[in-house]
């Protein structure tokens, strides 16, 4: 089986591109180009320049040697929380900016629910001097309070999202209706592989530098170039995509994705897709995603707000019905407490997104022999106040 | 014959109407309906409520989240039109987001339609592409027109490809936007409705999207089939009650 | 003339020991081993190996176009903002850590000023499972609380210096203190080229990396391996010990230092010690310190907690002694319009501290075909909320 | 021959009190020493006050800063002692940090201190070898003594050297740390007490720091020539006041 996209936009069963008319414009404007874009010669220079003199790649792959003793495995770090800006979120930014620009749009917004996209995107545009639109929804905007001075410092414009759970669904939907208002001007930059087609497969691209580098540090430090597990925490998925995207087809590479369960998959109040969800379309793609019996999306819920999206992008919908990967959800609790566990034993404080797929350590054995990749996809600098208050520190 | 290719065979400019099921109560939708012909209105658009409809502006977001909180369902819609067409004889369409279909299933969604007396399907969500290509049969199986929207964006081509797939009429967007009432048209909007009719497209037009008051409904109608409104009629149900609907009608044409 | 320490600890006039007796077991065995211990090959093979898979280095040398072009100069930023960590600090720290370790130490204590060297330090004793203590001023606690908060989730232990202005200085103190009542098991990981010698060497020789890479990355870009000036933030000196390091005995690279004007010099609230300072003793160092006529070490005052130290390290007043270095010093408003014009112009917000480095370009002209690097030694993470209240975001 | 010298020659075991000048009060200065003459110190340490004592406790270092506040200066410390000779016969010694010597300037303070009649200094951050090479010859040049400290952790090697360059005594701090008052010491104290006392150093020993009361001022004698109290004596000033010095000073001998 082939897990990349195919050349309808569709993963398997999952993908393409359900939006209004009005997007419809835009939507294909990127279809039509994006590859043709990205594979121009200038475009590869210059974005391979910024990730390497700005974003500050290749982000090591860091073997976690107190941990790997702990768990009596071989654990490697893939450190995209040495990224500029803190996490994975902005090697799809530069990637998008520079498209935007050869398509001459001079007004950029995006959605954001942890900020760190939100961040990645002020950021870019700051640079670009372009100016800069981002919705976040209002619980968002307090729990993520860091990263929305953040964004205020780079210049970009904040707009709260007062609908449904007010988290990142909620942000998307007022994005996508800010794009419908602009449809000439601006970008819209998708900080995940959600979305219509060809965002999913266009982010996964861009994040797939993750995966690249893996390869060669791989070989560089165990003599293969493949582990034999690959594991990321999954919100809509682009940093997952990333790590996985140069092992999609080689079966050798066994797929783990850790999604948020929240206060529990029973609970009522979780963000594990993959566990709960049936197929349907948000954002303009057909995947997984929990909603009513009525069709109604649910208000998902994790501690984490980069995970707390009802849906996952269509190649991880894709990879779950298929069997190729791997699904399992871990409860805010216990990502926090890997939040502690990766600061004290390695002295990394990752993001919470981060320490839910950590968390697989606890829940599934690995071999003495086997060689681990995390994507250690973001720091925990934003969530500083919510450790704090949880831990009492 | 289909209702609206019937209605469109009159020798006047439609007046059509959007509401959202359940709103403001959950028992609405009835009263409403019969409110809408008695005042003479041509046709009405019955919003399926959604939780997240992305095309739509603050108003019918919030008249959807209301009815949503009312307890309206896509079972519910249906139960309360079941014997609609004992009393209301223009055309009826139901406007909805794919999402909740599919869930309900879509075979099951048309027949049901069918059943009732639905004349026809607006989902913006559902281009046309992938209607074309995956749900146009069926549709027809059960005697549903699919009406599409174009806007001042769509190439020139798109359209002709959509005036080929549509039957009923082509939902004309006023401008690139989300729903939403406003008071005047500038002259980008009189261009575009110019220049869509000087197409002679086989399909009629209807403008929708920013229709609030007569001098806006005018403007439309010049250009083209007809017009709907949506948000600014939501406002006055909210501020005036059922009851008085006949008053908003009146005051359009 | 030679800018390199001595074999007597001195640089020129400033440097040396001045220390309690009680201290002189700890410092000599640092200074008769640290040269013995940092040129072990497993020991440079464990620093190196670290600095690139932990640290994240090289960091890029990335050139400014859109500063650049503002200034109508060469502007490259030399992003130490990219360590883990958020700052240059650690590269001391990784240095040292190991070096405690071959030392048989077993308990790391640290001051700190802006939380950075607090955090680097937690970091590195994390990563090794050591204990760690870190003091800081009561007044930098409350300024810089989100580094408070990493260093908690680190595991450290932050204890308060609540004597004199309750800054930098006072944790210095109390940190002496500690060493002198744990004079056995214990290294003190000393931030900065500050301190009795060896630590401005050791300090400046771990943060040396930083001209280094400069060199091979210039050669690189430019085709020639040194700038026309290097210009970097003064607080005890270490970032700018670092950039300057391997060009220090050229004459053809021009070498500014930016130290913290506060309210003005003339204020009697700010940080310039080499416009205010005078010769004497301070942590055991003879260096440029700002006293009373009384020898009373004057409480210093800088909007940046990482500048407000009232004495320089010894290798940079014998730089301003013997003219080899321009010294300008930048007052608190000056440094925080450029962290905002960094952040919206290059998409980088920067530290306070590091912010006062780039104001030097509203203050003295540089030709068009001149390279600058600045180091950009430190990301704003830790003054998110300093800069929100102070601009009013 | 330096009072210093003088004082060990006689047959007891030496009493001295560390204090900061300024402290309670501005003025106390003069007082202080009167009182703990007629009391029957044998030697005081005149501690002149610095903004960063690095080598001291808690005590010590808040007994400087409030002299500082009460405006003490290196200075007015001089002035205070212009004429102490007149009354103060027993050895007295200058203990501060070097900056303020620095900024006074080394020879003009050895100046006046040979003027004032001052024995000797103490300075913690005066290390021996930089002493040793740059200030000995000025020193003596003044009649002045220099002491230095030595720890448990003190290679033998170096209390050799520092024997050697030494005149006076060797300060014999009790255990690694900083100044502050202690209840006992332990074997730990004593076994290093022994082991310096058999080392047979040409210059007397006198142990400091953690000195607070009459049993560990026995056990200190013990084994070297006297003992020096320092924070526990500023901890009773605080509280007793300066007129009852005598009860102090009686209840350790
Ligand atoms: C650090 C980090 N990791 C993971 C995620 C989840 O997003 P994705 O699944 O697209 O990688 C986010 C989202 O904000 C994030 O900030
Ligand atoms: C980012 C940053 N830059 C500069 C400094 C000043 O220290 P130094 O002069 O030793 O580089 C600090 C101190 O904390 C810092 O955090």
């Amino acid at each position: 089986m082939n897990y990349n996209v195919n050349e309808k936009g569709y993963y398997g069963d999952f993908g393409g591109a359900f939006i209004p008319e009005m997007l419809y414009p835009n939507v294909a404007e990127l279809r039509d180009n994006y590859l043709e874009i990205t594979g121009r010669a200038d475009f590869k220079k210059e974005f391979e320049n910024l990730l390497k003199v700005y974003v500050g790649r290749p982000t090591p792959l860091y073997f976690a040697s107190r941990l790997s003793e702990k768990y009596k495995t071989k654990i490697y770090l893939k450190r995209e929380d040495l990224c500029h800006t803190g996490a994975h979120k902005v090697n799809n930014t530069i990637g998008q900016i520079l498209l935007a620009k050869r398509l001459g749009k001079n007004r950029i917004i995006a959605e954001t629910g942890a900020g760190q996209h939100g961040v990645a995107t002020a950021t870019v545009c700051a640079l670009m001097g372009i100016e800069c639109i981002v919705y976040m929804g209002e619980l968002d905007i307090h729990r993520q309070a860091p990263n929305v001075a953040r964004m205020k410092m780079l210049g970009a414009e904040v707009r709260s999202a007062k609908s449904g759970s007010k988290t990142l669904k909620d942000a998307t939907n007022e994005a996508i209706r800010d794009w419908i208002n602009n449809p000439l001007d601006t970008h819209y930059i998708i900080g995940s592989v959600v979305g219509p087609h060809p965002y999913p497969d266009m982010v996964a691209r861009f994040q797939s530098v993750i995966s690249e580098e893996t390869k060669w540090q791989l070989e560089e430090q165990e003599g293969r170039d493949y582990p034999n597990h690959v594991i990321a925490c999954v919100g809509g998925g682009s940093n997952a995509a990333g790590l996985y995207y140069h092992y999609l087809n080689d079966e050798r590479v066994n797929i783990i994705a850790i999604e948020a369960a929240g206060k529990g998959i029973d609970s009522g109040q979780s963000a594990a897709t993959s566990a709960l969800g049936k197929e349907g379309i948000i954002h303009g793609s057909k995947t997984l995603l929990m909603q009513s019996s009525d069709g109604q999306i649910t208000e998902p819920y994790s501690i984490s707000a980069g995970l707390d999206y009802p849906g996952v992008g269509p190649m991880h919908a894709h990879l779950f019905r298929s069997k190729r990967a791997e699904f399992i959800s871990i409860p805010d609790q216990e990502a926090m407490d890997w939040g502690l566990t990766l600061s004290q034993t390695e002295g990394i404080i990752p993001a919470i997104e981060t320490a839910h797929a950590f968390a697989v350590l606890d829940v599934r054995k690995f071999g003495p022999e086997e060689i681990i990749v995390f994507n250690c996809s973001g720091r925990g600098d934003k969530d500083l106040s919510t450790y704090i208050d949880y831990f009492k520190l | 014959m289909n209702r609206i290719d019937k209605k469109f065979k009159e020798d006047k400019k439609l007046l059509s109407i959007y509401f959202s099921a359940g709103h403001p109560k959950l028992e609405d939708t009835l009263s409403i309906l019969e409110k809408l012909q008695s005042s003479g209105v041509d046709m009405v658009e019955i919003g399926l409520p959604f939780s997240d409809p992305l095309a739509d502006g603050p108003t019918i977001q919030k008249s959807s989240t209301q009815a949503l909180r009312n307890g309206m369902t896509t079972q519910k819609l249906f139960s309360q039109l079941e014997n609609v067409r004992e009393k209301i004889k223009i055309p009826l369409v139901i406007m909805g987001y794919l999402n909740p279909m599919m869930q309900y299933g879509i075979e099951k969604f048309c027949q049901n339609c069918q059943k009732i007396g639905i004349d026809g399907l607006i989902i913006p969500d559902l281009p046309v592409d992938v209607y074309h290509e995956n749900y146009q049969s069926l549709f027809e199986k059960y005697g549903l027109y699919n009406m599409f929207l174009i806007t001042p964006q769509t190439p020139e081509s798109r359209i002709n490809y959509i005036d080929k797939v549509s039957n009923g009429f082509i939902y004309m967007v006023s401008s690139a936007s989300v729903t939403g009432a406003k008071d005047k048209f500038g002259s980008p909007q009189t261009d575009y409705f110019n220049r869509i009719a000087k197409m002679k497209l086989s399909t009629p037009t209807v403008v929708g999207f920013g229709i609030s008051n007569s001098e806006t409904y005018l403007t439309a109608i010049k250009h083209s089939s007809g017009a709907i409104i949506g948000s600014a009629f939501i406002k006055f149900l909210e501020k005036e009650g059922v009851e008085n609907i006949s008053s908003f009608i009146s005051s359009i044409r």
